[in-house]
Formats: C-alpha cells, structure tokens, sequence
C-alpha cells in the first residue's frame, strides 16, 4: 500500500474527485493548505503598507491506496488537476507500513 | 473555586453604601423657585411658537410648557443612543476588524472599558468640571453626581438637562476611546484605563469646557472667538494628538516594518463604519441641541462630506495603485465626517462637498504616503485620520463658516481663521504636553507594555483570558 | 424538484381566503362619535400646552389637534424601531456568538421564527388579551385582529394607538426570545416554537395584561399595587424564571459538564451586546410612552446603570481571575440595563448607579460562583441574568422608587416594597407553574430533544439544513 | 512609492478649485421675499395646530412658525439615517454574507462605491432633476448643486428641504445597490459603477419625478393616476427588472449549475437581514413625510407584513423540504418589506397581514421553484424578491388601498387597479430597455466582466487588492 | 520510529487524547481535515439550489512513537475512538527515517 | 528523495521561509496545525466554566528534498525556528517513493 497526496487548485477539487471515484476509489482526505512555489502569489496593500501574500491557496488530497492502483491513480488526478498554468501542484507517493480501520479493527488492505 | 477569592469583593461594599447614601439624598425634591405670575394667551402662544422655534419662552412668567418639547427632547434621545452606538459596536468594529485576530477582544474590551470607567468620571465630576459655571479653562463641582440634572430643560431651552448631560457623556466617551487606534495591540489594558481616567482630567474636561461650557474658546463669548460645531477640536484633535504622542512613548509593534500585519477583517471594519456613519448623524446634527433647521443643515452637511470623501478616497486609491480598496473607501467616510465635524451646522452643502474632497485627499496623503516616511506605528491611523482631518476641518470652518446657515456665525466671522488657528494652536500644545506627562509617568511606574511573550501570544489571551473565534468543530 | 411537493402549499390558499375577507372588513371607516362643539381658542391653546406636557386635551369639546403630536409619535416609532432591533439581530447575535459554531444558525432561525409567531398571535389575539378591557387576570377581545387599532390615540394621549400596539408587540417578541438562551444548542425547532406559542397564552399575555393593562397589578389602580416600568416582572422575570425550569425538564447539553463548550465569537456577542444597548433606550425611555420627562429619566438611569455594572463586573473579574473579559463587560451591560428596566423611569440617577453596581455583583456571582454549584445547563445565563437581575430589580425598584422622579409614584409609595414582594412571588409562581406544564406536556408528546446524532452534528445542519460560515476556498 | 505616481493627483485640483467657488456662491444668503402681513393670534394657533396635523400654514401671512416643525423634522432625520444605515452596512451585509467568501469585499465595495457616486450626482444634478418643477417624464434644473435646497420648509409642511433632499437621496443610493445582488461575483468594479451612473440618468431619476416629482404616474396629478406610497415601483421594480437583464446581458458565473456556491456567512445575511428591516422603517413610515398618522400606518403594515412574510416563507420551507431555515426566514422578510413598500401608507393592518402571506408565497415560489427552471444566474435573487416582489406589491396596492387609512386615497380609488397596471407596464419597459441599452454598450466598449483568472481569484483580490478575512495567526 | 496517523471524529478528540497520555505518549500534532469515505455526508439547499457535501469533518492526528510503542498505540486510539457507526476513520503507519527537536538539535528517539 | 516536515512556531514562519530558499528550496507546502507537547497551554474563563487550552497554534512545512539537500534544510530550519523555549517544535524526515508535476507529469527530481 502507498499514501498518495497530492496538492492541487482548490477549484479542481471536484473534478479530481471524480476522477478518483472512476479508478474505484472511494476514500480520501483532504486538508486546506498554502503553497508556496513557482506561481507567484500576489500584493495587498492596507493603507500604504504592502503585504505580499506568497503562499497561494491550495488543497492537499490524501488517499491510500493498494501498490496496484498507484498508477492508475496518479495517472487520474494528473489528468483532472491539469490546467497547463505553473502552480497546478505535485503528486507524492509515500511508502506505507499499515492501515487500520478504527471501527472494524480491521487491518491491511481490507481496511480501505 | 476558591471561596478565598470571594474577599475582594468586600472592598466593593463600602462605596455601595456610600452611594446608597448619595442617592437617597438626590431623591429629595429640589427647592421650588419663588412663584411667577401666570402667562397671558398671547404669551402662552409665543411660548408654544418657542417651542417650534428653538428659541426662549416667554420671560418673568410661569410658562404653561415649562418641560422638554417632544420634539427637541425626542431627537435629542435619539441622537444620544446614535452617538453611544458611534462607540458599542460601531468604532469597536471599525477598529476592531484592522487589528490581527489576536488582538480583537482587546479592542472591543478597551472601548467597553472606557465606556464604564467615563461614565462613572462624568457622573461623579466630569459633567460638573465641564459644564458647571467655572473659569475659563474648568468648569466647577456644582453638578458633581449629577446635582440637580433632571429632566427639566436647563442649558437647551427644550431640552432635559439629563438628557443634555448623557448626549454630552457620549461625546466624553468616544473621545478616548479613539486614541485606542494608535496604541493598538500593544499596550496593557490596565494602562489603557489609568491613562484614560488621568487624560479626562488633563485634556477632555478642560477643553471641552473651554469650548463648549462657556470657557476659553466659546465662540463669541470666549477669549479666542473659534468655533467649532460638534467637536474638532474637543474630540478629534484632542484625541489625534495625543494618540500621536502616546504611540511615540509606547514604541511601535513588535516586528512592526518587518512582518505585514493586515487586517483581520475588513468586513467588521465596513460594519463599524456605516454604524460610525449613521451614529455621526447623532453626533453632528445633535450637536444643533435641537431638531431645528441648524440640526437639518449639519444633517445634510454630514451626508456629504462623507459620501464624496469616500468616494474620493477611493478614486485616488484607484488612480495610484488601480485597486479601490474597502479600507479605502472606509477611510474616507471617517475622514469626511471628521473634517466636517467642527464645520457641520455652519457651512452650506456647497462648502461640505469641498471639505468631503479635502477630507479625502489630505488624510490620503498622509496616511498613504506621509506616514511611512516617519515610522511611527500609528497603527489604526488615529493620528492620520482624526489630528490630520480634526485640524484640517477647525482650519475649513474658519474659511467656509457662514451665516447665511447660522445665525451664530453673525458675531464671530471676521477674523475667523486666526481665531480658529488659534484654538487649533492651544488644542495641540494641551494634548501634547498633558499626554506627554501622563504616558511617560505611567511607563516610569506601572508600565505601558505587556510583555513580550504576552505580545505575541496576543492581548485577547493575555489580558482577556478569552479568543475572538473558536471554530474548530471540537465538540 | 418532484411536483408533488407543490401539494402542501394549497393548505394555504384557505386561509388567505378568509383573510382577504377579513381585511376588506377591516377596511370600512369606523362609526363616527356624535359631534362635539369646536373648542374657543384658550381652549385651543391648551390643547397644544397638552402635547407638550403629554397630558389630555380638553374634555367635550372638539380639539383641533386629535391626531397623534409628531414628537411623542415619532419618538414612539423610534422606540419601537430601537426595541425591534434589540432582537433582530441583537439578541440573536448576542446569543448566537456565545453558543458552538455548529448551532449559531439555531439561535438566529429561533429568534427569527419567535418574531413571526408571535407577530401573528400579537395582531390575531394577543394585544387584545393584553390590552382590550377585561377581568383583573385577561383582556377582552375587542381588538381582535387590531379591530379598531388605528392611527388616532387610544392608550397613550398624543400616540398612534397603532404605533402603541406595535410597540408593546416588540416586547411580546423579545421576552419569549429570552428564553432562547437557557436551553441553546439542545432543543428541536418546532418544540421551541410550540413552547413558544402556548408560552404566550399562559404567561405573557396574562402577566402583560396585570401588570401594564389595568390588571391584577397595575400600580395603584390594581389588587397588588406593584409598579414596573418597563418590563422587570413581564419581560426578564417570567422569561428568566421560565427559562430556568425550561432548561430542568429538558436537561443539559450532551457532554455538558464534561467537554468544554466556548462561545465561538465573543466579537458577535460584543455587537449585540451594543445593539441591546441602544435599543434598550427604545425599550426604557420609550416606556414613558412620549418623549417627555419621564423619558428622559428612563434615558438617563438606563445608560448609568448599564455603564456601571459593565464595569462592576469587568472589576469583579479582575480581582477574582486577574483578567477583566470582553464576555464579562458585556454580561454586566445586560444586567444592568435587566436591573434598571422595571426601576428605570422613577428613580434618580444616583439610584441607578447604585442599581448598577449591584447589577454586576449579584449576577456576576449567581452565573459565575453559584451556577456551577447547582449545575444545572442555562447554557447562555438567562435565569443567571434575566431572572435574577430582574427580580432584583424589582425588589430595588420598591426601594428606590422616588415621586420627585416620577409623580406616579405618589401614589404606590407607602408599602411599595411588600407589593412588590408580592407581584414577585406572583410573577415566579405563574411563570414556574406554567412553564412546567406546557414542558412537560411537549416533552411527553412531541418531544424537546433532537437526536443525539442531530445534537452532535449541530442544529444548524439538523434543524435548517444550513451552515453558518463556509470559508473553504472549493470554488 | 515612486512619485511619479503622484500625479494623477492633479487632476483633482481643478475640480476642487471649481467648486470652491461654487461653494462660496452658495454661502450668498437668498434673496428675500416681499413682507407678509403678521398672522393674529388665531391664526398663529391655526398655524401651531398645522404643526400637529402636518397641514399647511395659514396663508398670507408671515407664520411666527415659517421654520420646520421639531417633531416632523426630527422623524425625518431618524428616518433618513435609518434609510442610510439600510445599505451601509444593511444590504451590504445581506448580500455580502450570501456570496462565496472571495468575493465579500467586492459587494461591500460596490454598496460603498455606490454610496459615493449617487450622493455626488444626486447633489449635482440628480435631485434637482427629480424634484425640480419639469415636464411630465423628468424634472428641471432649478436645484442643480442643492441650489435653494436649505433649511426652510419647502415640498413639505413642517421638514426642512434639505432633510427631505438627503431622505431622498438615501432612496436613490439603496435602488441601484439593490441591482448588486443580481450580479455578483462576477462583474467588473468599474463597469458597475458606470452602469450605475448611467442607470441613474436613465431610469432612476425620471421614474422617481414621475412618481414623487409632480411626473406621469404622480396619482391623481399624473397622466397614469397611480400611487406608490414608499417606492414599489421606483425603487423595488425598476432594481429587480433592471437586474434581471442586466444579469442576463452579463452571464452566468463560472461554473453556475456545476459547482455549488453556498452563502459564505449566514450569520451576516442575517445582520443584514435585521438592520434591512428597521432601516426600513424610515423607508416607508418616513415615506410620510411626517410623523403623523400616515406614518404610523406605515409603520404597523411594514411590521405585520415583514413578520408574517418571514413565517409564511419559513413554513413554505417546512412544508417542501422539512427544513425552515434562516436563509428562508430572512428571504421572507425582505420579500414583506418589499411587497408592503407601496401600500404601506394606504392599507390596513389586516390587508398588511393578507400582503405578508402573498409576500411569502409568490416570491417564494419563484426564487426556489422557478428560477431553476430559466436557468439564468440571478445570484442572490434581486429579481425573483425585488421585481417579483415589487410588482405584487404594486398590484396589491391597487386592491387593497384604502381611503379609510389614507385620504389621498380618495381621488383615485376608482379604476385604480387598471392604472397600478399601467405603472406596472411602464415601469417594467423602461428598466429593461434602458438596462439593455446601457448594458449592451458597456458590454461592447469596456467590457462588463473580469478575467477567468480574476474571477477565479475572487473580485476581493482582483478588483480591490484585499482579502475579506485573514485569520491565519503567522504573527 | 514510526509516524501514526489517525483519522477520527472531531468529538472523540478528548477521549483519544487521554488514552494517548494513558500509553505515555505526551506529543502529538492535530490537523482539522474532510474526509471522504462510506459515511454519507448531507445536503444543504439555499433557496431551491442544492449543495451535496460529502466531504465530513475529521481531525488528524499525527504521533511519533518509538517502534515497541506502535502497538499499544494504535490498540489505544482503536478503543478510544470507535462508535461501531460508519465514519469512524482510519489509522496508517508510515515509516520515518529521523526526528529532531528544534529546540536542542536532539535527535532520534530522544527528541520525542 | 525525502519528505522533510517542520512543525514551527507560527511567527517564525518568514524566518523559516527565508532560510529555505537560501538553501536553494523553491516551493514547500504549510498547514495550519495544533500541537500538544511539553509547552504549557493556557485556561480560558467564560463565565465561571474553565476552558484549557493545551492544543497551541503551530505551523506544519513540508518540503520535499533531494537527498543531498536532507542535511542542509535541517540545518536551516532548526537555525531559524530555535527560539530555544520549550515548544520550539519538531522535524520529520521521511522516506519518499515518486514525485509528479501535475502540470508537465514530470517524474523525479526533475518534478521538484
Ligand atoms: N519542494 C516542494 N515540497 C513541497 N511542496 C511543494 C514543493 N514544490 C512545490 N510544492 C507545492 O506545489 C505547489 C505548486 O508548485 P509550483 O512551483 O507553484 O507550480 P508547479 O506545480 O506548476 O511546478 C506549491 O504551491 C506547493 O504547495
Ligand atoms: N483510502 C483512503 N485514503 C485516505 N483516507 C481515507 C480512505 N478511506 C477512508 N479515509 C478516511 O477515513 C474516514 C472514514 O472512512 P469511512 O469510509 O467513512 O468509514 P470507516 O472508517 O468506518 O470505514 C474518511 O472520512 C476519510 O477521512
Ligand atoms: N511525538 C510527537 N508526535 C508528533 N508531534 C509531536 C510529538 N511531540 C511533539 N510534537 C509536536 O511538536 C511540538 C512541540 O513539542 P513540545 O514538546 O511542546 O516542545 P519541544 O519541541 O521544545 O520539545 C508540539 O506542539 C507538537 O506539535
């Protein structure tokens, strides 16, 4: 099993989303999260004083997944995050040792 | 909870007892003046006609309406509860919403606190140093607890004087409660209420006696013939200048200039301005003391300067950086209704649509551009909004003053503007020098600053023990 | 969305029906009275004196000046104005910044939902029963559906009698309002509507009728000669007492006692405390019914005593936690502006301020030392603060109560604190007795609970289908 | 900050030094009128008397009581101030919380914006047209710069015109922000406030002459004898078509239909909601133009339609989806305020209640069932409650107005539902025609919308360079 | 050393807490997250427009333990968290290479 | 490649910030996080009901480095984060399988 995350535009959430669901995955975690890259954020000023907000917006997608499905998987959320524009986000893969479902106690790849 | 801890609260009891005492007394009926002769039906007319009028009763008889006038008395009520909306929520908000979310309570907690400890200092002697018959620079103790302010009309011809006392008690409130703008999220809240309690004596009672309790710079009256119709001088300049000083004496934020400290929320900030905006209708055509045609025209003056400060604000945001801001046009509507402040029942709306452009243009200039070149961390802009604007509007009332709208200007225009540079001079020189004295011999004793850990956690925890927001989903 | 669901919306098309019959009845001009003869001018000139001195217009003769006086109506429509306000959104945002995020929408939809309800029962039945001549317990029902409530004076001498009746109608919202915040965060809608509903019929009305419509307890003219301004027994006790056993029968929130539950927005709290503020003049100095004297008394005690006991509070706290709270100026700003309610237009300010110091001490140690004794949930402090500020108010309106103030007074003075006592135990017995029964008859047939998983998940979602803040940045 | 930046500055000198001379003209006191005999002491009684009842003085005489009167003059300020405090922070506040949080500010913007601009033409020229003797369809230029416009009495009885000149002007600031909700989110800052300024020109000013300034549709005066009594057809009818083709011009925002766009903060729709409704108050009872009687009619059927349209929607929703929410209770209420603004001077509070349930009923219908059936993107419904509402309004004023309630009523009576129709008819044409005209050329020079990027972003950033909220705690 | 992470409902925040503390754990780093999953979420309706929101409230816990402690961990958070009802989330251990105190440079298992 | 995750003081973060792009770091992610350590928290009084407060504010970077780069950045954030007062915070490192770039799906370092 692997960790996925990936970080992408808030309003590609959706679509990833569904993207997702078509490769059969049905969990996933997500957290609201700043980025700070190659996209270039932008300048408030408040009565003179400038205030440069660098760190953008972004939505940061977890999802477990068996080794199998890493392919497909990636290959879903780069297709729906695309937008072509610098700031569409990353994909990480992490390895995983154990996955337990609280209810069940469950273990392993039944618990997903 | 430890009962132990219940002992401070004997301390409360002695003065509760005086107080009981003290009100007891003022139940008793006051001493009945000798008896006059009855008004005659034209005299009774003529005293009906006063009423519409704005002006005197009838002299030397008993007057059939001898009590408040509806009219007068009701928007006089009404402009009161306007003013004190001015402070709760509305100047809580508008400030409030520009601090960091750290620091919100703070603000809210120092206008709450200053509303008390005022109310308390102008019941017990502030009312009476500021409008009892005095000298030219403080009134005396013959209205001290509120002797003999009740609800017969006394300084307003249709007026309750108890009325007159609490819509003068709104003004005395949101004077220090504006200075809070500059010293924001930085300074001990106990050192907020001492210096408070200390400046009413050294700055807010003695000037507003001097301009409105028939002292010093009383118009016509007074040794420097200045005018100024609902407080320039008394409440914006008094408090834009010391708020200047006192944030010099505290030293600025910590990681001020480095770290960006944004708004917290311009939306509390929009609120607290159109409450501003509509309690200011309070504040400047109250201050004609009637719902007579003065009160119309500062009414109808305030509508504007305000709006076309906002919209310039605005305009000038949008032609030097292409962006008008919220900010922006809030700070515009509290520019214009500053400057036309001192001018609200003198000039003509012509007059206020030209103070409303200045009003946008020069704090602008000072807020935007100026203030940066100097560093001092005036972190709301008290000094740039009120001192700027405050000075900016008693100098315009000397030029646009006219009595084509107010009879009271008749005795005073010429030479107008020197008188007015005058009561501007004397106003900063007193703010200066009594702010100076009282914030340096604080930070020599108890301290201005909380401490640094304090600082950054931020005041709401620090001071309040409390959060503005708890949203996390916990429970 | 399925057709069929239009379906219900026909169950209304009935009772329209029969209202646009009833309200083309009400159209028809009222019979007019015989004619009077036309008043000499002495006469005429009295007549006018009267609207100054908001006193009657001359007896059998045809005043030229019927109508409502434009000071004391006008001034009755900012009061009501100002008391309307103090629910919508005052006390909502009061209430909804002290409970959980997850339930603030709750708080709002109930006030809301308690204004339209009543509005309709008020116009239907309830100012009738409250005001139409009746027995010492219930009014009649001449003024059923506002039959015969128009615009010329009827209770009051120079206000709209329509203007009257809205303005005790924003009472009948807000005292059932009250009871809002003792059993937040844990009860259905619609079980607080019903309560609501029946709540009026067995308590408010009655208790309104007593006390203000020439009932049981209306001052000198009633069995028990009680006096109460503007709504200590009416308002805050029976709200405040029936909020207290309200929240016994229903029982506390789940986890109460054992997960923290902070107020999610002390900065919603605070700018309700301060629409309370302002509009509690409405409340008070509008109780005068004019904008007289009278009113001015109540305007000036009431700004005096809320003043006082915010700051008695903040002090209280500060020497009790070392830190005076946002949360804790603005409990003694309500409390004290509770405690003056019945008291506010005949005592003397030096009264109020004493009422006010009191106001933050005895509240201030039922809600923060003694509540957690008793432990049970009045999770927003309604008895801690309505019912005991406002039985302490009417207990120091017995004592305070001064004829210099108020010439009504007269009257009533001699053993006015026994019958207070006495409309007091009355007030508790009605409302503690009625409250119980209709609780007890919903929890046993409708029920008061949500779901635990409703309760957890928050009322907003469970009981409107709705979120307070969505602040994530989907879209 | 590059100094060259500076220098758009310039531009702004030549205004002001324009204007100050204009201002200085206005100082000028008015000539006078010939002597007019003194009135005896009947009729200065009589004119005493006129003051009570808001009728005219004795003529050809000189009235020892010329000024405005205080009670009338004192409810017209109250009421002008509350009709300011509708939009700012009101509307503001009821649209703001509805829209997604990226684009809170850019509503604010646009109701301050708005604010601005309006006062600036309004002062210029836009009351001059509207109240100035004209022709049938637009006023004259008499009272270009508020020329005349001073502290006397002039359009009505007993209220300075300056008062009534600012009453008037809050009207026409609240109607073009009213359009704001319809397109929201998504059109540029710039290219609103040109619309508006040319919307004004186009549709507001001459609509509002032929209704209040002696035009077209001024009741019995008129060409089309109908009656508006607070602006159905002026503000509430010609905003919502207005909007709706505006919004059609415009298009949909980026991804309406697909992605959900929720209310970012019901709390503030819910602020907003309250302050809507007391503001409103000087809406349609200062629609008088007195505290009299008419006023407190207006005053009762505005709050029993408000109430009672408020639970109708709320029970609609419970009814269709076992859900009353706040959104629903708040949609009601304004849907009531709106349907009641024509007739609240004319009907009785039975036909009020009738008009509350329709008010909850027919817009509910459309803003929840029918709208999705077009399909077009009204954001926050300005057509389904204002033009819907509105239009309800207009007609059911046409069937309920009663002469019993108000006796201008009388003249027109006859026939008056087919000329409320011909109102109606004309109103509708001109906004949409109008709009479409305006809308069309803007669209094809400037350009109505922002970038997808900026649009993306949130207006808050794009157009105004701020952020509504920043409650990260980084320093 | 391991990273344990759990996902559970924000109410039983308190509870997981002391059972942390009843294993010796005495750190821990809590994120507010959605999660999406079998549990149904709601739907909310704004004048007649419906909005789906099947993305529930979770908190994510995030702890550092010494490998012998993976065990009873997971057994603590297991019995602390559990409802039986669906929703009541996940636990996933990942491998970690190093830790390190800020404070001291400490690192490895003594910077716990 | 590694995961590197700091859990900072929130106002040390633009000295953080800083630090990394000195080290030749161009782009991190950053959650708003709560710790519970050894750092004491506070108690919030409402009216008498006593609220503790041990979760404090803190500010969860991650960043994904080269392997080479693992030392340096821990260097970097622990002299820029150190204030030397409990509660400093911690860094994670993490073993890491692939990175992608949604918008190019480049893979690997290159996708850094
Ligand atoms: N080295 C990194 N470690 C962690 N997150 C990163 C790293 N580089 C980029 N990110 C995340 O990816 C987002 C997009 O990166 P950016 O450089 O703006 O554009 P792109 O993805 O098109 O290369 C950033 O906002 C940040 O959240
Ligand atoms: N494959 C997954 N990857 C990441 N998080 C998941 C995954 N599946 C479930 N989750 C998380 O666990 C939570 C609970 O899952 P859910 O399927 O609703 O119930 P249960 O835990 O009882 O199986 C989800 O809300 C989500 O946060
Ligand atoms: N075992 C742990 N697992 C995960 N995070 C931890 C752990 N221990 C500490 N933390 C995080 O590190 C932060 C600082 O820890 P603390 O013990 O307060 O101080 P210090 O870092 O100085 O030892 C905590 O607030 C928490 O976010």
């Amino acid at each position: 099993m692997k960790l996925i995350r990936a970080i992408i535009k808030p309003f590609k959430l959706e679509e990833v989303k569904s993207a997702l669901a078509d490769t059969g995955i049905d969990g996933m975690t997500i957290t609201e999260v700043k980025g700070f890259g190659r996209q270039k954020g932008h300048t408030e000023i408040y009565r003179g004083s400038e205030y440069t907000v660098d760190f953008l917006p972004k939505v940061k997608i977890e999802v477990i997944v068996t080794d199998e499905k890493v392919g497909p998987v990636i290959d879903a959320v780069v297709a729906a995050a695309r937008t072509g524009k610098i700031g569409d986000g990353k994909i990480f893969v992490l390895p995983l040792d154990e996955v337990i479902r609280i209810r069940t106690d469950e273990r392993g790849e039944t618990a997903l | 909870m430890n009962p132990m801890r219940l002992k401070p609260l004997r301390v409360l009891l002695f003065p509760v007892a005086v107080l009981i005492g003290c009100a007891t007394a003022h139940a008793q009926p006051a001493t009945e003046p000798a008896p006059l002769p009855a008004p005659n039906l034209e005299q009774r007319v003529a005293d009906l006609e006063a009423y519409i009028n704005n002006s005197a009763r009838t002299a030397d008889v008993a007057s059939h309406v001898a009590a408040a006038g509806p009219g007068h008395n009701g928007w006089m009520m009404t402009s009161s509860a306007l003013v004190l909306f001015m402070t709760l929520p509305g100047l809580a908000l508008f400030y409030g919403g520009l601090v960091r979310k750290k620091n919100v309570l703070s603000v809210l907690a120092q206008c709450l606190g200053i509303t008390g400890l005022v109310t308390i200092l102008w019941w017990a002697v502030g009312f009476s140093l500021t409008f009892a018959p005095g000298n030219a620079f403080i009134g005396g103790l013959d209205h001290v607890f509120f002797r003999g302010v009740d609800s017969a009309p006394a300084t307003l011809p249709w007026v309750s004087q108890n009325v007159f006392a609490i819509f003068q008690l709104t003004f005395a409130i949101i004077t220090p409660a504006l200075i809070v703008g500059a010293i924001a999220e930085r300074m001990k809240f106990s050192a907020v209420l001492l210096f408070v309690g200390l400046w009413m004596f050294a700055v807010y009672f003695p000037l507003a006696h001097m301009v409105w309790g028939g002292g010093l710079m009383a118009g016509a009256a007074g040794a420097i013939k200045a005018i100024d119709f609902a407080g320039g001088t008394v409440v914006h300049m008094s408090s834009g200048w010391s708020a200047l000083v006192l944030c010099l004496i505290l030293g600025p934020r910590l990681g001020f200039g480095k770290t960006p400290m944004p708004p917290h929320s311009l939306v509390l900030c929009m609120i607290g301005t159109g409450m501003l905006w509509v309690g200011w209708y309070g504040f400047n055509a109250g201050s004609a003391g009637a719902a007579d045609g003065i009160a119309a025209s500062a009414f109808t003056t305030t509508t504007l300067a305000a709006a076309v400060a906002s919209f310039t604000w605005g305009l000038l945001e949008y032609l030097t950086k292409r962006h008008a801001s919220v900010l922006g046009f809030c700070s515009g509507v509290v520019a214009g209704l500053v400057v036309i402040t001192p001018a609200a029942g003198f000039v003509t709306p012509g007059a206020a649509v030209v103070m409303g452009i200045l009003a946008g243009l020069v704090p602008f200039i000072f807020c935007v551009k100026l203030k940066s070149v100097f560093g001092y961390d005036d972190a709301l802009d008290t000094f740039g909004i009120h001192a700027v604007g405050g000075t900016l509007g008693a100098l315009l009332t000397g030029i646009y003053a006219s009595e084509a709208v107010n009879p009271a200007v008749a005795g005073v225009k010429a030479g107008l503007l020197l008188e007015q540079l005058k009561a501007i001079g004397f106003t900063i020189v007193l703010s200066v020098v009594a702010t100076a004295i009282i914030a340096g011999a604080l930070k020599a004793t108890i301290g201005l600053r909380p401490t640094i850990e304090s600082e950054q956690e931020g005041l709401d925890l620090s001071d309040h023990g409390e959060e503005g927001y708890i949203f996390e989903a916990k429970a």
